[in-house]
């Protein structure tokens, strides 16, 4: 009994992600399918920036609409480092992503005392204050409104020119920040985030410092966007500003809340079926962005646990019927 | 072990604690009674740290710490209960203890996310303390239960053992029989000198008067946010103008 | 130079007031925020010169229909989506998300409805410009000011003169202790999002004839309005029309004086700081809670 | 363990969806395209998009590229580059398109030739900016206008006119700025002094605080440079803020935006541009022009309002040409056959042979006066300027 309490199972709490993240490589194995190769190249690097935002909102319960901001810190900088001063890519991704959890440190620490709406508003305002820093940069070195190239991946020489060869980066890089994020959120430092999303006051009365571990949780969520935000730039070779508008910010959130927030697997579903409608959505042509809304309104009102909490009751229920399972494991 | 000195509290005109001054002996389960509205939980919120009291002091083993924020207080030593529970609802029985013991863990922000072995030991030592806890009051067979599933009086009982994980010198108690039935209380009633035991002192708000006049080595009495009287059980209950309080306040 | 740029500030933030003012009533009323404000204000203005323009109503006949339009398009959100959500006890997170996803079913809706080039206002007036002390301003700026003063002044004589805005104010201080006075809680939250919805149209159409007429229209506008509202303290009715019109000044003078690059990092600066070092805005309201 | 089961077979059932096999490659000539058809800027791109299908109609009505019939693989940006750059690479490794047509948006275009580039396929791009034909992509070729050719001949106006000053106003977006940064230098060059430089922000609507900034520095002639709709607003709001002078517009001054900012407000605005819009297919005196307006208002019911069209069609046209010089529909042969185009555009001629791979190469300069674009020369010479000092009571 005892030995079963503590939650090293990480193994098989990894089955699943990692399962559905082969089972997306399947494209590896056709010939041809560049392009929905490239989409799982782009949910790898979108999981990644979900789940940062997921040990936000999904752990600490702080809500951010302008994550785009980070994303965009990411990707801006490991491209002007790259470009500018002939760092090694990697390198530049990680100093990228660093300086970025250091912004969002900054941020966190006068908006930890904000809550709810009031965060959000903030976060809003801060997302469109880094855009226009990214348009009107100084001395242009974003290059304002015509965005910025910048090389493939390469590593130690070894260029990743092709989406089969990025795919297996990208799944490295996923199974990183997950197991990370895995570790992160079953740890004490975990355990102290979930504690301020239940109940702050009580969380402060239990010896947690409630602020410094708000800004923790927002560093470390900066920190994983703008490495996506990194992984995406080294992807397509371009961005343009108006990728890291709020709509972007948007587009996390709802991906989040589509596959269902606090867990190592909501953010991957969320991302593969956001994306997917998206995709889908592409035939319908003048009318997408309209259908698109109103989707998204539909699935906000009718499912209000996401996409997969609405499929988790059904299989629940089914569940339920062929036999009473053990109680779950809180929340994970 | 823990002094107040002319503590006073003030909302807006209200003043809701007025000057109190009290003492907790090391050792001994200290009662803290009054009527509704008397201003008990105030104070109690001025001990660990919610309220800076507008005037007074708060002085514990020889240290000042009103003013300080609630987690300064609770790493000082003094943990506390809630009067309204205040449970982790969605995380687990096991895992409350585990935020309680917080304070005492020593692991930092990348140890934690790199699960170094030192991480790895401690978290491993810390499920089996908690564990230990829940032995301690009795709820081991609910560790995987979310809090919030738990009966009423349970989560009282699990609010304490996630106090005492932080192993604190003082605990402060806020009406901890509320809600529990006559056989619960008669478990607490055992558990307090159990955490007696642990060398741990109480400080604790009851209106049970049953349980607090069978435990408590001493009683502060507060109505209308003074200190009406103090004095042993049975001093106060010969006390006239607590009688009158009490008959007049309800 | 001077006079002009306050001309234009108290143009631009009449607009910001009107908007602002809807974000304050809805959070007063209700305690949520919506980012669909400026999308209804597009809406309005698209209403407003389908009324006017395509059918040939008089401006004053088309003005009150789009207000009208716009009223049971905000009392429809609240009773269709936003009570429904509230009722499932849902995160606000999903009702902010429903708002988004409203606004954008409007920006994609209207170029569907109204065809994507920018669509063509009518003057109201049959001068193209007015002189001022010497200095010529369009006729419709003047409106502008002078149409979002008289709804802030019918605004105020609504919500303290009359029984119905008393009854507002109750439900929206205290829910339960209105209910049981016999107010209809309910209605009052949905006739809030009515009034909000009205006066983001009535912004609309008064910068439809200035501006032309567009999808993204109100976008920026709806966003910046926060601004306005932070700056009053949000929740406050007052606080929303002087915060408006405060951010409008700025925005201009800052353009006009120092660079017209800082236009719109002014609003967010100011908003944040705001937020971060004023949370209960200039007027003292006690909305924002400090955790 | 029936959990992780089920995941996985959601995540293959969405592969399956994905990994449709791509399209066998047929019989047809397969052009792909992407404009922006939602979000912001796509009206311009709606246009375009209709003119490409009407001008793919006719070449497969007149024997197709070779005798193959034309396709159409359509895509929508939403206007922005993030997704012109996955509709590029599905163009590319799905559709495997034989050739594309890009965005009238020249952000998208950056971003996405250069896949079409490396992959080799024949590319044009709509856009104006001189920028992305600065990266000497041998694939990519354009039959539109390129803003940094109008300038100087725009610029030439102020010395016609004799004007010694001028403030600028321009947008940040690539083809706005860039253009607004060419002509600074052109005037400088010249020795006419730019007062005031103001700029505005994609989503702003109102820009009276800039206006009022440059009127006080007092300018000859004030030029805007900017994209979209905005000119409309901007000329509308120039006007009623008082200003009375020539606006000189770094492209032609479309009838969407005359729409807008009203017939008065619209007058005197010059430009140099391969062609301009018409309020009726009457209007129009050029036989090919008119020909083309009268079969885009029979195909959908209403005029053209935007010079998008009109690049559409162009850039179909010259496709064909090349197809017919090379004589075959391999994408190099298209290539280098196109150096060698030589057509009658919509806006004049289309010439290739200077080997920059642009088809526009000079065109004239305009005003638009009570509605009617004029040409500039004519204009001066019939003693319109003159009627314009006595109309707005400006001096010199």
């Amino acid at each position: 009994m005892q030995k079963s309490l503590a939650n090293n199972s990480l193994g098989k709490k990894l089955i699943a992600p990692i399962a559905i993240l082969l089972a997306l490589g399947m494209p590896l194995y056709v010939r041809g399918a560049e392009y929905p190769l490239m989409l799982a190249c782009i949910i790898q690097l979108y999981v990644v920036a979900v789940s940062g935002l997921d040990i936000l909102f999904g752990y600490c319960g702080q809500i951010s609409l302008g994550h785009a901001a980070f994303y965009a810190i990411g990707a801006y900088g490991s491209a002007i480092l790259h470009n500018n001063f002939g760092l090694p890519i990697l390198f530049t991704m990680f100093v990228a992503a660093t300086l970025a959890a250091l912004v969002g440190a900054v941020l966190a620490i006068p908006a930890s005392k904000l809550v709810f709406h009031f965060l959000s508003l903030a976060t809003v305002a801060f997302g469109e204050i880094v855009y226009q820093f990214i348009v009107h940069s100084p001395g242009g070195i974003t290059k304002d409104f015509n965005g910025i190239f910048s090389a493939r991946l390469s590593i130690f020489g070894f260029e990743f020119s092709t989406y089969r060869l990025w795919y297996y980066f990208g799944l490295a890089c996923v199974i990183v920040f997950l197991t990370a994020k895995y570790f992160l959120v079953h740890s004490k430092t975990g355990r102290a985030f979930t504690a301020i999303r239940e109940n702050s006051h009580a969380a402060n009365g239990m010896g947690i410092n409630v602020r410094k571990y708000k800004v923790m949780a927002f560093a470390t969520s900066a920190f994983y966007t703008a490495f996506a935000g990194a992984m995406y730039i080294h992807l397509v070779g371009y961005v343009h500003p108006d990728t890291f508008l709020r709509k972007q910010s948007v587009l996390f959130l709802t991906m989040l809340l589509f596959g269902g927030t606090g867990s190592l697997t909501g953010p991957i579903l969320g991302v593969i079926s956001v994306e997917l409608l998206i995709e889908s959505l592409r035939v319908l042509q003048d009318y997408q962005g309209f259908v698109y809304g109103i989707l998204l309104l539909i699935v906000i009102v009718a499912l209000p646990g996401g996409l997969f909490g609405g499929f988790k009751n059904v299989w629940n229920l089914l569940a339920g019927r062929l036999g009473k399972r053990r109680g779950g494991a809180g929340a994970c | 072990m823990l002094t107040t000195d002319k503590v006073t509290v003030k909302f807006g005109g209200l003043t809701a604690v007025n000057q109190v001054s009290v003492h907790v002996e090391a050792h001994r389960i200290t009662g803290l009674i009054g009527p509704n509205g008397a201003g008990k939980t105030t104070f109690f919120n001025c001990i660990s740290g919610v309220y800076r009291p507008n005037s007074g002091s708060v002085i514990f083993e020889g240290n000042h710490i009103e003013g300080k924020k609630p987690y300064q207080v609770n790493r000082a030593g003094i943990s506390r209960t809630y009067q309204i529970i205040n449970l982790f609802k969605k995380m687990n029985v096991l895992e409350n203890v585990l935020v309680g013991m917080h304070p005492r863990l020593k692991s930092g922000y990348l140890s934690d996310m790199f699960r170094t072995p030192s991480q790895r030991r401690e978290e491993k030592a810390a499920y089996e303390r908690a564990y230990e806890w829940l032995k301690f009051v009795d709820l081991q067979d609910h560790a995987l239960d979310p809090a919030g599933s738990l009966s009423y009086g349970k989560q009282r009982l699990l609010e304490i053992a996630r106090s005492l994980a932080s192993t604190p010198k003082l605990i402060l108690l806020d009406e901890p029989a509320a809600g529990m039935n006559s056989k619960e209380k008669e478990e607490l009633d055992e558990l307090l000198k159990r955490i007696l035991e642990l060398g741990v002192t109480v400080l604790m708000v009851e209106h049970d008067m049953k349980l607090v006049m069978g435990i408590c080595h001493y009683l502060n009495v507060l109505s209308e946010g003074k200190l009406l009287a103090k004095g042993t059980p049975s001093e106060i209950q010969n006390n006239p103008d607590v009688i009158q309080a009490y008959l007049g306040g309800e | 130079m001077f006079l002009r740029l306050l001309i234009s500030g108290l143009v631009l933030g009449g607009i910001y007031s009107l908007i602002a003012l809807g974000y304050s009533l809805i959070y007063k009323a209700s305690g949520l925020m919506s980012f669909v404000q400026g999308d209804v204000m597009t809406l309005g203005a698209y209403l407003g010169l389908t009324f006017y323009r395509i059918l040939g109503l008089p401006f004053v006949v088309s003005l009150i229909l789009t207000v009208l339009c716009a009223f049971a398009f905000g009392m429809l959100l609240e009773k269709g989506v936003i009570r429904v959500l509230l009722n499932k006890n849902v995160l606000p997170i999903y009702v902010v998300l429903a708002t988004i996803a409203i606004s954008y079913i409007i920006q994609n809706g209207v170029q569907l409805g109204w065809g994507s080039i920018t669509q063509y206002f009518p003057s109201v007036f049959s001068k193209s410009s007015v002189k001022v002390l010497s200095v010529s301003v369009q006729p419709e700026a003047l409106l502008c000011v002078g149409a979002s003063l008289v709804c802030m002044v019918l605004l105020h004589f609504f919500m303290t003169r009359t029984r119905f805005g008393t009854a507002m104010r109750a439900a929206a201080m205290d829910p339960t202790a209105a209910y049981s006075c016999g107010i209809n809680v309910s209605m009052s939250t949905g006739i809030t999002w009515g009034l909000s919805a009205g006066l983001a149209a009535i912004a609309g159409m008064l910068i439809g004839p200035m501006y032309g007429v567009y999808a993204l229209l109100g976008s920026m506008i709806g966003s910046k309005g926060f601004s306005g509202a932070v700056i009053g303290g949000y929740g406050n009715m007052y606080g929303a029309m002087v915060g408006g019109i405060l951010l409008g000044l700025a925005e201009v003078f800052v353009t006009g004086y120092i660079s017209s690059t800082y236009k719109n990092l002014i609003a967010y600066i100011l908003l944040i700081t705001f937020l971060f070092l004023k949370p209960t805005g200039l007027f003292n309201e006690r909305a924002i809670q400090d955790d | 363990m029936k959990k992780v089961l089920s995941l996985v077979l959601v995540a293959l059932l969405a592969l399956a969806t994905l990994a449709i096999p791509a399209m066998a490659e047929g019989e047809t000539f397969r052009i792909g395209t992407y404009f922006g058809i939602t979000g912001g800027n796509s009206a311009y791109g709606i246009e375009c998009r209709n003119a490409v299908r009407l001008a793919v109609d006719y070449v497969n009505q007149n024997g197709g590229f070779n005798g193959q019939k034309v396709e159409l693989v359509e895509y929508d940006t939403q206007c922005s580059a993030e997704e012109a750059v996955k509709v590029a690479t599905k163009l590319i490794t799905e559709d495997k398109v034989d050739a594309a047509i890009g965005s009238m948006n020249s952000g998208e275009v950056l971003a996405a030739a250069p896949y079409f580039n490396e992959a080799g396929i024949y590319h044009f791009g709509c856009g104006t900016a001189a920028s992305w034909m600065k990266e000497d992509w041998p694939y990519v070729f354009r039959a539109a206008m390129n803003n940094a050719f109008a300038v100087p001949i725009a610029a030439n106006l102020m010395v016609d006119l004799g004007y010694k000053t001028i403030a600028i106003f321009n947008g940040q977006e690539e083809a706005a700025l860039a253009t607004a940064n060419i002509f600074e230098e052109t005037f400088k060059g010249m020795g006419i002094e730019v007062v005031a430089r103001e700029s505005y922000d994609a989503g702003d609507t109102d820009y009276s605080a800039q206006i009022t900034k440059m009127m006080s520095a007092n300018p000859d002639c004030i030029l805007i440079s900017v994209i979209g709709e905005t000119g409309g607003p901007l000329v509308r709001q120039l006007r009623q803020n008082g200003y009375t002078g020539i606006i000189l517009n770094k492209e032609s001054f479309m009838d969407s935006q005359i729409e807008i900012a009203g017939a008065e407000a619209s007058n005197y605005i010059a430009f140099a541009n391969p062609y301009v819009t018409y309020k009726s297919v009457d209007d129009c005196d050029i036989p090919y022009m008119k020909e083309f307006l009268q079969r885009y208002l029979d195909a959908y019911g209403q005029m053209v309002k935007t010079d998008s069209a009109y690049r559409g069609w162009d850039t179909v046209m010259v496709m064909w040409e090349a197809s017919k010089i090379a004589g075959s529909n391999e994408s190099n042969a298209l290539v280098e056959a196109t150096h060698k185009v030589v057509i009658e555009g919509l806006g004049g001629t289309l010439d290739y042979t200077s080997g920059n791979r642009e088809g526009y190469n000079t065109f004239n300069s305009f005003i638009l006066v009570n509605g009617k674009n004029v040409l500039f020369k004519t204009w001066l010479e019939e003693g319109g300027y003159e009627a314009y000092l006595a109309e707005t009571g400006n001096a010199k």
